[in-house]
């Protein structure tokens, strides 16, 4: 090393680095972090000594464009795009909070398509964090069968509203459509063919002595830290706190059926390591195939458009609705003036919320694990930055 | 047409057309090799891979090279120039090096050399040096990663490797791999694998340690190659490309054959020491000069087919871990079989 | 468990996991692959799919509220009312069109393919259609003029509305001051009303702008 | 516990610092606070026994033309009850105490909300901005905030 | 765009050929810059999955632009972004193209009018070669584009152009 390498460094936090430490940009582009999330990473040898996430690479100014909008209704396709890996779970949400605010009763064959939606979106979604999760921990196939699987869900959301990916299928009072005819048959078929898939990739890869060694205790978020920082979803559940919205504020009719809230045990290390985190995820499916099931097998019949207002102009006010996302939390707080247009629209997403710890959890650990702890906190850049 | 035939006579121009042979080989070989790994992968994956130029793409290969010879070479501005250009060529010698000793057929050996597999250990290990230089010489945080992360892996994986080696060297008491082979001669019940060419009793004694070192050896070399689950150099998710991050166009192009020819030159080590070589299987059916050659290939063929198998298999382990798996695992696992195969070879 | 024990259990599970996998792998190389290969085969699209908008102009009564619907307003359209003696035709659904639709763009690079503009639709005339393929080398051929006025016709509506307009506040003047002649002179006659060229306005097929040239497959 | 309560054990607390209450027919009971005893209420409702709101849902900025204000959603997990606080601020001198050292989550909801509408946290370890640039101008989710023609060279409007 | 593009005076049978072998080269074998950006690179991985697989076309993702042909801008850019994006396509070595994907980066798409904080189209910043409209494009539509863009390769010389 020269002279000029003995300088001390300043981070953007105005830290001032030792010479042997180095500062490596992960990100924008880089292959870990699932979008364009910056990590400065403040590395000693193979360790991480600091983490500073630079976050907005992807602020598409979702709440200020829901102030231009002429109608609550056209809030729903910027939701979508907000976090594009779950978008039917955000309009759940949106829906929520807006029929909260507007005090809507909505047909119970609504609610039981919407749930069959969420959960059918939360498998999605959860495949693609699976997956994503494989890939960073170099292991490229269980990505390629999730998705393989994830395609067939696709096709039932194609079919009943259109779009593969952003629907605007959940509407304020309703649904744009009813579910088509074959889809209860092709949903039950879905089922029995996924559980297979679930069970290979089990094997594959959660189960994979490799995969172990590279997450148990890794990343160990403990209980009270995961709740001081807010943090939601498996996420939380990862850390062994029983804490699920579906039951315990329940939202729609989440209550009549029969699930379980998975929590992280620590089987293979510490509760709250990357492993419990994953495996969360991977048997939160299980409980969500659950109650697909169980729905689709107990479908009112009724009409989905009954409800849906013509022209909606709240009383002044606010509202917070929040629904179990996928990710967590996902909470949107309206407030409203008298007037068509949506005064001021707040989302609060759980991938921000819970990517807020990981300068906490990775202190300390090596780059490859902080691969793996950006993986398992399961962040879509949508989201975060809005 | 006599002076061409007097010039082939030459024995300094017999000497160069024979050394080119392993080059057209490895040229056409990495190219068959980069096929079959995009072909099994995909399948592994339900997939199809290379489907649009040829038949099934089987030409896609030359379609790549092709391209990668019309990229722009870019050598960015604080890089160190010679070492950066130097570096890929370096790899690539170190691997055809090796070729020399290597065995095709029971009629051709470049160099049919006493110190045989020892100079093919000491050839490969250039490579690490064109490994270093590469990371190094980009000026890239990430290269640098790469690169010393695969030399601290091959220098530490070339030891249980060696050892496993040196079991193989004490059994046949010969390093020449062309009487390595002879050795093994005879049909699937001469190989080494199975316990040699010797008395029943010390071949069933010989058996389960040849195991255990077919077993150290597969899983150094793929390290050695930078293969998964030992692929961080380049691991993808954490150093972006590693050591060849900065590279493009045909100094690129040349890292990627290097790797694949790696990956038959280890395949083939295998091959030689375990599973009899270019002998065939069934004993004097099917053997011959040329059979023997397809016979070699085709056993290099599937250990280069087992690798890409564990690759789209298992995931990648971590730095610590993989020095634990070399130090704490393989090593004392090969020096325990070396001490049994002495008490058996002298008893 | 001892050390000696997790070392050894260790071992014995990374390979028997790693031969678990290896397993499940060569099983799903055997068994056939799941790829659509696109150009050459093509998938059934269901009867919802939304995709590229398709707009019938000769049905559209220029309402406008498409583009009041559309949430990224990628709808341009403009409309002059026609005067009572003009006919424009009908829709196919019956309706009589009373507007003149000169403009009718949708930038479909901006376009959400939400659906949204296709629900208030009271003619039915736009949709979305199951057309997926339409890239484009320069990007301002994404901007769909579906309006087939030509702007000479375009001229020709803009002259006779305004004709109409002065012929009404003509006639207007005409009535207030005849009303102010009727309350001084407590006397009136109706002016005649002049009589209007009649010049129908063709739906021109000459130049059809760039727009979809499929129709749309569903109904 | 219902939001009754809660405004009743708070108001036996801070008296003055109450505000104003809203706990019936309206779709989340909340409860205004003065600026200034924000931190201090949220201090006191996260050690309380009774109350022990830990879990901070969400935190955010409206601006209601004139003044500034703060929406906190709070939730307890042991007790599974929620309600809400507001505070408000002139916009000319927006400054509110900072609970990041209460609940951890509000640094970057505060580092939003000091993004977008300009908020100055007192007391915030870290207030830079988040998510747009450094060097970026103004708080868009002002409702008076123009969107600039260039930012660094680059057209900004369509 | 190449090394060799444009520097011939004039066209024959050899140049023709070689031209169209090298371009044959150039299009087949298309190296992908592997980064997302938002809703779009969901639809890019789906494209590179199982179902539509984009490696039947020679589209590999590679992690450096070094290794790269084609950049696919897949999703919003916005204001923060766009001055990466123009370091990574420098560093891509030519010849090389551009692929916008998206409503969003063709021209802004939803966030066209208010979006204070995205660019308005990649184009302002990158030349694109061919764009995708679709919001997001199905996979299909994507696959489509390159297509697209191979048929443009397909038409590229190394004869110098003519001054007109």
């Amino acid at each position: 090393m020269t002279e000029t390498h003995l300088h001390a460094i300043k981070t953007s936090t105005g830290r001032t680095l030792r010479t042997e430490e180095m500062v490596v940009n992960m990100g924008p582009q880089h292959p870990s972090t699932h979008g364009v999330l910056r990590l400065e990473v403040v590395l000693d040898g193979e360790i991480v000594v600091d983490v500073i996430p630079h976050l907005g690479y992807l602020h598409r100014c979702f709440e200020k464009h829901c102030e231009h909008m002429t109608s609550y209704q056209q809030v729903i396709p910027y939701v979508d795009r907000m976090d594009y890996v779950a978008a039917m779970t955000n309009e759940h949400a949106f829906v929520v909070a807006a029929e909260k605010l507007l005090k809507i009763e909505v047909p119970e064959r609504v609610h039981y398509i919407r749930i069959i939606m969420a959960e059918l979106q939360r498998i999605a979604s959860h495949l693609i964090a699976i997956g994503t999760f494989g890939i960073d921990m170099g292991a490229f196939t269980p990505f390629l069968y999730y998705f393989r699987d994830r395609e067939k869900i696709l096709e039932l959301f194609e079919m009943t509203c259109g779009a593969r990916l952003l629907y605007n299928y959940i509407w304020i009072g309703g649904l744009s459509h009813d579910i088509p005819p074959q889809f209860v048959e092709r949903t039950k078929e879905f089922c029995t063919d996924f559980k297979k898939t679930l069970k290979e990739v089990n094997d594959l890869l959660n189960y994979n002595e490799i995969f172990i060694k590279r997450t148990a205790n890794v990343g160990i978020l403990p209980k009270d830290l995961a709740i001081n920082y807010a943090c939601s979803g498996p996420m939380l559940r990862g850390s062994g706190v029983d804490f699920d919205l579906r039951r315990d504020d329940p939202y729609t009719l989440y209550n009549k059926f029969e699930w379980d809230v998975i929590v992280g045990k620590g089987e293979m290390g510490t509760v709250g390591d990357v492993w419990d985190r994953n495996i969360v995820r991977q048997r939160e499916m299980w409980e969500s195939l659950r109650i697909i099931e169980q729905a689709i097998a107990t479908l009112p019949e009724g009409d989905v458009q009954k409800a849906v207002p013509k022209r909606i102009r709240p009383v002044p006010g606010d509202a917070y609705g929040r629904v179990e996302g996928p990710r967590g939390e996902l909470g949107f707080y309206i407030v409203a003036e008298d007037s068509v247009t949506p005064y001021r629209i707040k989302a609060r997403a759980p991938a921000f919320v819970n990517l807020s710890v990981i300068n906490e959890i990775s202190k300390g650990a090596m780059l490859a694990d902080l691969v793996a702890i950006m993986g398992s906190i399961d962040i879509v850049l949508g989201e975060v930055d809005r | 047409m006599e002076n061409i035939l007097a010039f082939l006579n030459e024995p300094a121009v017999t000497m160069v057309l024979l050394a080119l042979i392993p080059l057209v080989f490895i040229l056409v070989y990495a190219l068959v090799t980069i096929y079959f790994e995009m072909k099994v992968a995909a399948h592994i994956q339900n997939r199809l891979a290379y489907m649009e130029t040829g038949w099934h793409g089987v030409i896609q290969p030359i379609a790549d090279m092709l391209k990668l010879l019309q990229k722009e070479d870019i050598i960015p501005t604080d890089a160190d120039k010679f070492l950066f250009i130097l570096a890929p060529y370096l790899v690539f010698i170190g691997t055809y090096a090796s070729f020399a000793v290597m065995p095709f057929s029971s009629g051709f050996i470049g160099s049919n050399i006493d110190l045989g597999i020892f100079y093919l250990v000491a050839a490969s290990s250039l490579v690490v040096v064109g490994l270093l230089m590469a990371g190094w010489a980009s000026n890239n945080k990430w290269s640098m990663f790469g690169a010393l992360r695969s030399a601290a892996q091959i220098v530490s994986y070339e030891i249980p490797g060696v050892l496993a080696i040196l079991g193989v060297v004490m059994v046949f008491g010969t390093m020449n791999m062309q009487t390595m082979t002879q050795m093994q001669d005879g049909g699937i019940q001469n190989w080494l694998i199975i316990g040699g060419n010797f008395p029943l009793g010390q071949k069933l004694a010989l058996f389960p340690f040849m195991f255990i070192l077919f077993i150290i050896y597969l899983l150094s070399s793929m390290a050695e190659v930078n293969r998964t689950p030992f692929d961080l150099p380049e691991a993808e998710s954490e150093l972006v490309q590693g050591y060849n991050t900065e590279y493009s166009g045909m100094k690129f192009a040349i890292f990627y054959l290097a790797e694949y020819a790696n990956l038959f030159l280890v395949s083939a080590i295998v091959v030689v020491m375990f599973f009899g070589g270019w002998t065939s299987p069934f004993g004097s059916f099917m053997s011959g000069t040329v059979w023997s050659a397809f016979w070699f290939v085709l056993k290099g063929m599937s250990f280069v087919f087992l690798n890409i198998w564990l690759r789209w298999t298992l995931p990648r382990l971590r730095v610590d871990q993989l020095m634990y798996v070399s130090w704490k695992v393989l090593t004392p696992f090969a020096l325990f079989c070396i001490i049994a195969i002495g008490f058996i070879m002298v008893i | 468990m001892t050390a000696l024990t997790i070392y050894f259990n260790d071992i014995y599970r990374a390979i028997s996991s790693a031969l678990i996998g290896m397993r499940i792998t060569i099983r799903q190389m055997v068994s056939p692959t799941v790829t659509l290969q696109y150009p050459h085969e093509k998938k059934q699209m269901p009867d919802r799919v939304r995709n590229r908008l398709y707009m019938n102009y000769d049905d559209c009564i220029g309402c406008e509220l498409c583009a009041k619907a559309c949430p990224v307003d990628c709808i341009e359209i403009e409309v002059m009312k026609a005067p009572p003696t003009e006919t424009l035709g009908e829709t196919s659904t019956g309706q009589k069109k009373r507007i003149y639709v000169t403009k009718f763009d949708i930038d479909i690079a901006k376009c959400c393919y939400c659906g949204l503009c296709v629900f208030p639709c009271p003619t039915e005339c736009l949709k979305m259609t199951d057309v997926y393929e339409f890239s484009e080398y320069d990007r301002n051929n994404l901007i769909y003029n579906f309006g087939t006025m030509s702007a000479v016709e375009v001229e020709t509506a803009k002259l006779k509305v305004k004709q109409y307009d002065e012929e009404q506040t003509a006639k207007k003047a005409a009535a207030a001051a005849q009303a102010a002649a009727a309350k001084a002179a407590a006397a009136a006659q109706p002016a005649p009303v002049p009589e209007i060229p009649a010049a129908p306005v063709t739906p021109a097929q000459s130049e059809q702008p760039k727009g979809p040239d499929t129709p749309p497959t569903q109904q | 516990m219902t939001a009754q309560e809660i405004h009743d054990i708070l108001k036996s607390q801070f008296g003055e610092a109450i505000l104003e209450a809203k706990l019936e027919n309206v779709p989340d009971p909340f409860i205004k606070i003065q600026t200034e005893k924000i931190k201090e209420v949220a201090e006191f409702t996260k050690s309380d026994d009774r109350l022990q709101f830990d879990y901070l849902m969400c935190l955010s900025g409206v601006d209601y033309k004139g003044k500034l204000g703060i929406t906190y959603h709070l939730y307890s997990m042991t007790h599974r009850h929620k309600i809400v606080l507001k505070i408000e601020v002139p916009t000319e001198t927006p400054n509110v105490p900072s609970v990041e050292s209460v609940w951890k989550t509000a640094n970057w909801h505060e580092r939003e909300a000091y993004d977008l509408f300009g908020f100055n946290f007192v007391g915030h370890p870290d207030q830079r901005r988040i998510l747009l640039p450094e060097d970026w101008e103004g708080h868009p989710l002002r409702k008076d905030y123009q969107t600039p023609e260039f930012y660094n060279g680059m057209k900004v409007p369509y | 765009m190449g090394l060799l593009d444009q520097k011939f005076e004039n066209s024959n049978i050899v140049v023709t050929t070689m031209d169209n072998l090298l371009n044959w080269a150039r299009l087949s074998s298309l190296y992908q810059m592997q980064f997302g950006l938002a809703c779009c690179a969901i639809e890019m991985m789906a494209a590179s999955a199982s179902n539509f697989d984009m490696m039947r076309f020679g589209v590999i993702p590679r992690a450096t632009p070094r290794q790269c042909d084609v950049m696919i801008v897949s999703g919003t850019v916005t204001l923060k972004m766009a001055s990466r994006i123009k370091r990574l396509y420098d560093q891509m070595p030519e010849p090389r193209y551009v692929i916008s994907m998206g409503s969003c980066s063709n021209c802004g798409g939803p966030y066209w009018e208010h979006g204070y904080h995205v660019l308005k189209g990649v184009d302002r910043v990158i030349p694109v070669d061919v764009y995708v409209p679709g919001c997001p494009p199905r996979p299909e539509a994507l696959l489509e584009g390159l297509i697209k863009l191979q048929e443009k390769i397909r038409n590229e010389t190394m004869v110098k152009k003519k001054a007109v």
